[in-house]
């Protein structure tokens, strides 16, 4: 299937190389002393690094030439790339070429050429592209060019959505400390104990002796008393407020008549005692 | 004897809380009236002794009762307040149910003492001894059935 | 135990809610029969008659790939790309790339709202003006000017510059975009036509870029002096430069969905009406004169020079490129979701504050070799938010274990009716919020290249109950103890009031 | 003694009293029957129908209440309200209304009367009203004499401005907060009288139905409080007081915090830090008292004067404390903005935008009280001339509610009754001297025909034969007020004996003139209840050429159409007048409504309202908005229209994002408010204009569109809309309702989008430079 041919003397029959001689930079900043440098740039990495800044302009100059002949050409493709690897930012920027083949292209960092592509830290590989008909084309490695920083390239204000988001985590509201048990405990027997023992002894004292605690007539209305404290004590436990206030009716009814009948009872007493 | 004692302790605990400001307050009173001050404390302290005896005295003794239990209340509510002020008052439902049981119970009894002290016969034509004491207990429950709704 | 059961419910219970998502499946199976596209087969090819014959291989290989394949011409009134408002073809490829005018009814509006009907879409464009040409801006495609092709010096070649091959191995494509390109695409791409810049938009993405020596230019125009008029164009007020790799011969499209409120008016899993667009700068790139067409490349051998002469990639990457279009490959969908309390099983109206939540999808993607749906774990960048107006918990959905995913799948299957599918779950556990509001849960995954994922689904977050508060604290005893205390006197108070007044009459009589 | 005509005198007393009693029977029945009757004009003209805004919330949770039960209510959360926020139905609501309605639902079904809970709402305010009329006179009748308090519970049965809040169908809180007002100062006034902790602790229970029914309990909060404090200021404290008011106070205010609305603003908020100080200062003055009784005045001084004053110094330097310490919350601002009128428009323009929160305008006192407004003042000089402590109340009452009425149109209602009670005084103490038989001293009788007021004049009898024979039998009828009542006769009749009036015509003259006003009164209420006030404004009302009338029901055909045509939890934006009638009537979820707790949320509504297409859209897909309903009225003449309202949600929008939003921005350079071809641009670009005027213009063909509200011409070519669409315009255009457009597929704008599929063509593009320097 693959068709392979051994051609020994192909290499002889292709067409003319393209090249670039007298390759020279020079870094031209506001005070002047241009140092002209000069460098022969090949198809492989250059070691070459070139430095810029905000004030400075970098003049290139070369000729295109017929690597066979040394005589100038002109060609359809002349580009300088400026390529960054980390971001894979790309620019590329045509440079005019006259017809002996000599060319040049100012870089001012001043007002700088649209071609130029955002910058980081990283240098930008800047890359010689040279293309015409009937010339074999011709890639060259210049040097890595050092230029300001930029702001990263625009980017879609959707274009976060189509990767992955920070994670986000909910910040709680802290829960109420409680004092430490004992204290609580020791206050519920301040309140339980103090105020029930000073009652005690006033009330051993003052108290009036309780004759008729379990007569007929009072105790029906102190027992629903007492009931109606638990029913509400029991509210507070555990019941519904339905059921309490139904409770609570009856109860009441009957408290009505319970109390009637009990303090109708004393108050004939005391009426009576008194007259 | 006994009697004595513990009516004067229950007598003079709510003039204590009167005792006890006028001393807090003397600097500023002072300002005013500096001769007065000395002057005013003398009588002030004359003027206790004289209620307390009055009032060991005249009390009857069914109304004693009630200010004994009108002391348990004023203590059982001190302790929860400072409770409630000094360590936590985070229930704080809690802490307004409980406090204003006790709140409540001793105005509530504090008005069965108004309406009840033979004293103070003619202001309540309407209500006689025991009309009081159903308004009290009535009263007492309904304070209580929001009390303990309120408990949490 | 109780991790079984807080596993099995979500299959348990989800049989039931999402019907709407098991539905769509079903259709999605239904439709995803004989050809290899997940959402149908029949293709309509709109191309010049005298032309059809060019792409006999491209329209070949179609059909092998199951697909039923109709041919029009441009200017042919009939069959209609749609009617009575729906889609006659579920792919429509359009190769008539030069043509001038085309019939009525094709018309940029008429192929967006195709798009919108979830019809996929191949377009490739020409040198000249046309409907095409026109249309491209709408998917921010950037075209240079009419009548300059892509051309390139680079490699030296016998061949016209602008006729390009293309190395498909060397395209730099970062890991969350889907590479249209398998391995197996082996060999150069021939191209020839026109390149075209990207604007910035999520939804477009690169399938092939230009060689970074290429350029947009008219090489034959009279007036010469190439390098004069690219200088010209790339200064300012020029026309634009077009080089270098930023540019793209292939380009994919995926139409948005689901970025409605997932609610109401769009409610619904959007992912049935999703429709890909293929941008191509030319249709030579489907034509037989390119998939016969030699790469010859040389090697540097010890000795000399050695010439290899490989066979195109271009009848693969035909019908790769086409198989993208018609959602082929990263075809991805959300088969159900289940939440629910953890440790609880059971449907789940509203969740109340501070309740920790368990939530769990499951995934599969279209298989186009077996031609089926399955069960798809390999999402590793999944993601869940929890949101109300803003997203307040954003955490990663992992895959379910594929071991447990076995164990419970036959207990599902025990359990309800719904398939054994377990792999291909993804779930997670978190803590709702504080604070209460009809939150949403949900899943927006959008990769370039895939399938848009999304789904939400709104759920109350509401304050704990009247009685859903802790009872009994510890700081409240005193509180307790004191209203309990004042009704105890108050019974004691109340029974020795009545039961002993006999001192006081005592008193009574004394004064 | 000589009488102006005869007094039949061989009737024993107790007949007299028997025949009172029966005529006030008789006559509260027709009261009654006259305040439900007047309030069913709505019923008649329109239908049973809940009427304009709030009551349509509550109309809807009662249905939940009824439905669900109580505990459910109570932690009712409603998801479609405010979304996404949602609202916590049971902790911001009064529940006591819905309970009441849920109440009686309950009870009537337990007898198998199966009425429809919509009805028991309609017809709750009418029903309570006979309550109010009720509560009234028990009132009224503790000021004066149960006469007076007949003509009290007429006038409160028909006066406009207690109709114009609980006609049928109004189900507001109003509806039953009028009659628990007047029963917790009942309840009160009795307290105090009696001294009994019975009625202190019944008030107190009823002043925990109003916390539960109406924010406007803290009207009470107050007034109770200043009565007791003018009471001690006026050297009458009594043990009564004590008891009366701090039963009252303590059972109250713990009651009043269980309603979680209220939660424990009681002991936070200045509002009720009066109340609390008058308690501490009752419990120093009663403890003072009992001092006093055991020492001798001149220690009496000293102590009392320390005492107090510490007492005094440390209360007030607590309150400052705590208020700055920040556990009582300062005063609120609608509370400032009753002082300040224009507070409001400047700190809080949510409140300020309430139409009835406007000061009152002069003319609607005498729409609403008409004859009374004249009464009110001579009924409360009679106050002054025996001041008893009651007496004492309704001055304060009268003093305090007249001003709340002048400064705010709602607080009209807390006016009324006292205006009722004291008009009540004045008329009866008028009817009482004229229709007063006995004459100075007048040789012959004369006799008279009196033709009406029957009641009047029959009470009167009653009272004149109690004071004739000072009266153990009419006791009963007259019951706790006897001996007052005997001392007021005894002063009326005894004290003129030289001046007085003589002989039946001067009478005649003065009673018939009395009796015509009141007829006038009467088919004033009848005239402005059936006119102004009856109409619920979800309906409109508007008469055709030929007099007959024309309903116009454009709100209901629109929230029925979202209702049908909509999906369940379908987004609907509205300004939030219409969210409970959107809740209510459509059953669709809505961003904001009547309920303004958060300002923010209805900020956000008033800038996407206020703001161009493009601005607002990001919002409004942001909180998922699917619909957004206008009200325009330009084309019918329909002022309340949202075109009318849209300062104020440019204002409020304002106030959250003054540097987006400018209210000058929407007035023409010469400062007006157009909306035809000079309208400022912002104005024309906003989304509230664009939405009401879309295609406006092509209604009326080639002619010229006017505006019927503004009475301003708009331009030919209308507004064009990109992220919306016109989804429904009811029959008179009042409803305008457009649905939000979803985002364009190839992620275009929607703008861009619209143009490319309208055929316009763009220019070609090139790339552009990527970098951008850092400066």
């Amino acid at each position: 299937m693959k068709a392979i041919i051994f051609l020994l003397l192909a290499a002889a029959a292709q067409a003319a190389k393209l090249s670039a001689d007298s390759v020279k930079y020079s870094i031209i900043s506001s005070k002047g002393e241009p140092n002209t440098k000069s460098l022969s740039p090949n198809e492989d990495l250059s070691s070459e690094v070139v430095t810029i800044s905000q004030d400075q302009t970098l003049k290139l100059s070369f000729q295109v030439v017929d690597k066979a002949t040394g005589k100038g050409v002109q060609p359809e493709q002349a580009f300088l790339r400026f390529y960054d690897e980390q971001s894979g930012e790309e620019g590329i920027q045509p440079v005019r070429v006259t017809s002996s083949g000599k060319a040049k292209f100012d870089l001012s960092m001043a007002k700088p050429p649209s071609s130029l592509p955002p910058s980081s830290t990283a240098p930008l590989k800047v890359t010689l592209l040279l293309g015409a008909s009937s010339y074999s084309p011709q890639k060259l490695e210049l040097f890595d060019l050092y230029v300001p920083a930029s702001h990263p390239a625009p980017v879609h204000p959707d274009e976060p959505k189509f990767h992955l988001l920070p994670e986000l985590v909910h910040t709680f509201r802290p829960d109420p400390q409680l004092p430490p048990r004992a204290i609580s405990a020791l206050f519920t027997v301040l309140v339980l104990v103090v105020p029930w023992t000073i009652l005690c002894g006033l009330w051993f004292s003052v108290a009036p002796r309780v004759p008729r605690l379990f007569s007929p007539n009072i105790l029906p209305f102190t027992a629903s008393l007492f009931a109606f404290e638990y029913l509400l004590y029991q509210y507070w436990v555990d019941l519904k407020l339905g059921d309490v206030l139904t409770y609570g009716a009856v109860l009441g009814v009957v408290t009505v008549f319970t109390g009637r009948h009990a303090l109708a009872s004393i108050a004939d007493r005391r009426l009576g005692s008194q007259k | 004897m006994p009697p004595k004692l513990s009516t004067q302790s229950s007598g003079n605990k709510p003039s204590l809380s009167v005792h006890t400001s006028p001393n807090t307050l003397n600097p500023t009173t002072s300002f005013s009236t500096k001769p007065s001050s000395s002057s005013a404390t003398l009588s002030l302290s004359s003027s206790l002794q004289t209620l307390l005896k009055t009032y060991t005295t005249q009390t009857p003794p069914q109304l004693k009762f009630i200010d004994s239990f009108l002391l348990f209340l004023v203590l059982s509510g001190v302790i929860q307040f400072s409770y409630g002020v000094l360590i936590t008052g985070f229930p704080f439902n809690a802490f307004l149910a409980g406090f204003s049981s006790t709140i409540g119970q001793f105005v509530l009894t504090a008005s069965l003492r108004q309406q009840v002290n033979p004293e103070n016969r003619l202001e309540f034509k309407e209500v006689g001894r025991e009309r009081a004491f159903a308004d009290f207990v009535f009263g007492s429950i309904v304070l209580h059935f929001f009390v303990y709704n309120f408990l949490g | 135990m109780r991790t079984r059961s807080s596993f099995i419910s979500p299959l348990s219970w989800s049989f039931f809610t999402l019907l709407l998502a098991s539905l769509a499946t079903l259709a999605q199976s239904s439709k995803a029969g004989k050809s290899a596209s997940s959402t149908g087969d029949s293709v309509l090819v709109i191309v010049e008659p005298t032309k059809q014959a060019e792409y006999s291989i491209f329209l070949h290989g179609l059909e092998k790939k199951g697909y039923a394949v109709t041919i029009r011409a441009p200017k042919a009134d009939n069959p209609l790309l749609i009617e009575d408002g729906l889609p006659n073809f579920s792919h429509v490829v359009l190769l008539a790339s030069d043509t001038k005018n085309f019939a009525q009814d094709i018309s940029p509006q008429s192929l967006v709202q195709l798009l919108s009907l979830g019809t996929n879409l191949v377009l490739t464009l020409g040198l000249k003006q046309n409907m095409l040409t026109s249309l491209a801006p709408e998917f921010s495609l950037l075209l240079p000017p009419p009548a300059t092709p892509l051309v390139s010096f680079f490699p030296e070649r016998a061949d016209s510059p602008s006729m390009i091959p293309i190395d498909v191995s060397r395209q730099s494509i970062p890991n969350d975009i889907l590479s249209v390109f398998p391995s197996q695409v082996t060999g150069k791409v021939w191209f020839s036509g026109t390149a075209f810049a990207l604007n910035s938009n999520p939804l477009l993405f690169p399938i092939l870029h230009a060689p970074l020596e290429s350029f947009a230019a008219d090489l034959t125009d009279a007036s010469g002096l190439v390098s004069d008029a690219l200088a010209d164009a790339s200064e300012k007020g020029g026309e634009g430069l077009w080089a270098g790799s930023s540019l793209s011969v292939v380009a994919g499209f995926q139409t948005l969905v689901g970025g409605g409120t997932g609610h109401g008016a769009d409610a619904g899993l959007g992912e049935n009406d999703q429709a890909r667009a293929v941008w191509v700068g030319g249709s030579s790139l489907f034509s037989d004169e390119f998939a016969k067409k030699q790469v010859v490349e040389k090697i540097q051998q010890e000795r000399g020079m050695k010439v290899v002469e490989n066979p195109s990639g271009n009848k693969q990457a035909a019908l790769e490129i086409a198989g993208w279009a018609f959602q082929e490959k990263g075809v991805l969908r959300i088969d159900e979701v289940t939440h629910h309390k953890v440790n609880q099983t059971g449907l789940v109206e509203m969740y109340t504050t501070n309740d920790e939540i368990v939530y769990t999808t499951r995934i599969s993607s279209f298989n186009p070799s077996t031609r089926k749906w399955e069960p798809y774990s390999g999402l590793k960048d999944l993601q869940l938010e929890f949101t109300m107006l803003d997203p307040h918990v954003r955490t990663a959905l992992l895959p379910v274990k594929g071991k447990t995913g076995l164990f419970f799948s036959h207990f599902s299957s025990i359990l309800s009716s719904s398939p054994p599918l377990l792999t291909g779950t993804y779930s997670t556990t978190f803590r709702a919020p504080d604070r209460h509001g009809v939150f949403k849960f949900v899943i927006s995954y959008k990769r370039k290249g895939f399938t848009h994922l999304h789904h939400t689904l709104s759920v109350p977050v509401v304050p704990p109950r009247h009685d859903g508060y802790p009872r009994f604290l510890s700081a409240a005893w005193p509180y307790y103890a004191g209203a309990i205390s004042t009704s105890i006197g108050f019974l004691i108070f109340c029974t020795i009031y009545v039961a002993g007044e006999a001192k006081e009459e005592k008193k009574s009589k004394k004064e | 003694m000589s009488t102006a005509y005869p007094l039949p005198t061989n009737i024993s007393p107790s007949t007299v009293a028997n025949t009172a009693s029966l005529l006030r029977i008789v006559a509260f029945g027709l009261i009654s029957a006259a305040a439900i009757a007047s309030r069913l004009f709505a019923v008649i003209n329109f239908e049973s129908i809940i009427h304009e805004f709030d009551p349509w919330f509550n109309y809807r949770a009662t249905r939940v209440l009824a439905a669900k039960g109580f505990y459910e209510f109570w932690n009712w959360f409603d998801p479609t309200a405010w979304y996404p926020l949602g609202r916590v139905v049971g902790g911001t609501v009064y529940p006591g209304l819905m309970a009441t309605s849920g109440v009686i639902y309950n009870f009537l079904h337990y007898f198998n009367l199966p009425v429809d809970i919509r009805n028991i709402c309609v017809l709750l305010a009418p029903g309570f009203s006979a309550l109010t009329a009720w509560a009234t006179y028990m009132f009224t009748a503790e000021m004066k004499d149960p006469s007076a308090g007949l003509l009290a519970a007429a006038f409160i049965g028909i006066v406009p401005g207690y109709i114009s809040r609980s006609v049928a169908g109004s189900y507001d809180n109003e509806a039953i907060a009028i009659f628990l007002l007047m029963f917790t100062f009942y309840l009160w006034i009795k307290a105090l009288k009696v001294g009994s902790a019975l009625y202190g602790a019944l008030a107190a229970v009823f002043y925990f139905y109003m916390v539960a029914a109406w924010g406007g309990y803290a009207f009470i909060t107050n007034m109770i409080p200043v009565h007791a404090l003018v009471l001690l200021l006026m050297g009458r404290f009594s043990g009564r007081l004590y008891v009366a008011y701090c039963s009252w106070y303590v059972i109250g205010t713990l009651s009043s915090m269980q309603v979680p609305f209220v939660g424990f603003q009681p002991v936070r908020t200045s509002e009720h830090m009066g109340a609390l100080g008058v308690f501490g200062l009752l419990q120093i003055v009663a403890f003072a008292s009992l001092v006093r009784s055991h020492v001798s005045s001149k220690q009496f001084q000293n102590l009392l004067a320390i005492s107090v004053v510490t007492m005094g110094v440390l209360g007030a330097g607590a309150f400052v404390v705590m208020t700055y310490k920040g556990w009582i919350a300062p005063w609120t601002g609608r509370f400032y903005s009753l002082w300040d009128t224009g507070y409001a428009k400047k700190y809080i323009p949510i409140i300020a935008s309430v139409s009835e929160h406007q000061p009152t305008a002069w003319p609607s006192f005498f729409m609403d009280l008409q004859l009374l407004i004249f009464l009110f003042p001579a009924g409360v000089v009679m106050c002054f001339r025996e001041l008893r402590d009651e007496h004492v109340f309704v001055i304060i009452y009268a003093v305090v509610a007249s001003y709340f009425a002048g400064v705010m149109v709602r607080l009209m209602l807390t006016l009324t009754p006292v205006v009722c009670v004291s008009a009540a005084v004045a008329l009866s103490t008028l009817l009482d001297t004229y229709v007063e038989a006995r004459e100075p001293d007048a040789p012959e009788e004369r006799t008279e025909a009196n033709g009406s007021n029957a009641d009047g004049k029959k009470a009167k009898k009653a009272g004149g034969a109690v004071g004739s024979q000072a009266g153990t039998a009419a006791a009963a009828a007259a019951s706790s007020t006897i001996s007052d009542l005997v001392s007021a006769t005894r002063s009326s009749a005894g004290s003129p004996r030289q001046k007085g009036i003589w002989g039946a015509d001067a009478r005649l003259v003065i009673i018939l003139n009395a009796i015509g006003m009141l007829v006038f009164f009467v088919f004033h209420c009848t005239w402005v209840t059936s006119n102004a006030y009856s109409s619920p404004s979800v309906v409109l009302a508007s008469t055709n050429p030929d007099g007959s009338q024309h309903i116009i029901d454009d709100y209901r055909e629109a929230y029925y159409w979202l209702r049908m045509n909509t999906p369940q939890d379908a987004v609907v934006m509205s300004w939030w007048d219409y969210g409970y009638q959107i809740a209510g009537m459509a059953d669709r979820v809505t961003l904001v409504d009547n309920n303004t707790w958060n300002n923010t949320h209805i900020a956000t509504v008033g800038k996407a309202m206020s703001s161009p297409e493009e601005v607002a859209y990001p919002i409004l897909r942001k909180h998922d908005v699917d619909y957004v309903l206008v009200i325009f009225g330009g084309l019918l003449g329909y002022s309340g229209d949202d075109i009318n309202k849209f300062l104020w949600m440019v204002r409020i929008a304002q106030g959250v994002w003054p540097d987006e939003i400018q209210e000058p921005n929407y007035f023409t350079p010469q400062g007006e408010y157009r909306v035809d071809d000079r309208a400022s641009e912002t104005m024309r670009t906003s989304l509230m204009y664009k939405m009401s005027y879309y295609r406006f213009s092509e209604l009326y063909g080639g002619g010229n569109a006017v505006d019927r509200v503004r009475n301003q011409q708009i331009p030919k070519v209308g507004p064009t809309l990109d992220y919306l669409e016109e989804a429904f315009t009811t029959e008179n255009w009042i409803v305008r309702i457009y649905k939000v457009r979803k985002e364009d597929a190839l992620g275009r704008d929607l703008k861009t989008a619209n143009a490319f599929a309208q055929g316009k063509k763009r220019k070609r593009g090139k790339p552009v430079s990527r970098r951008r320097a850092i400066v």
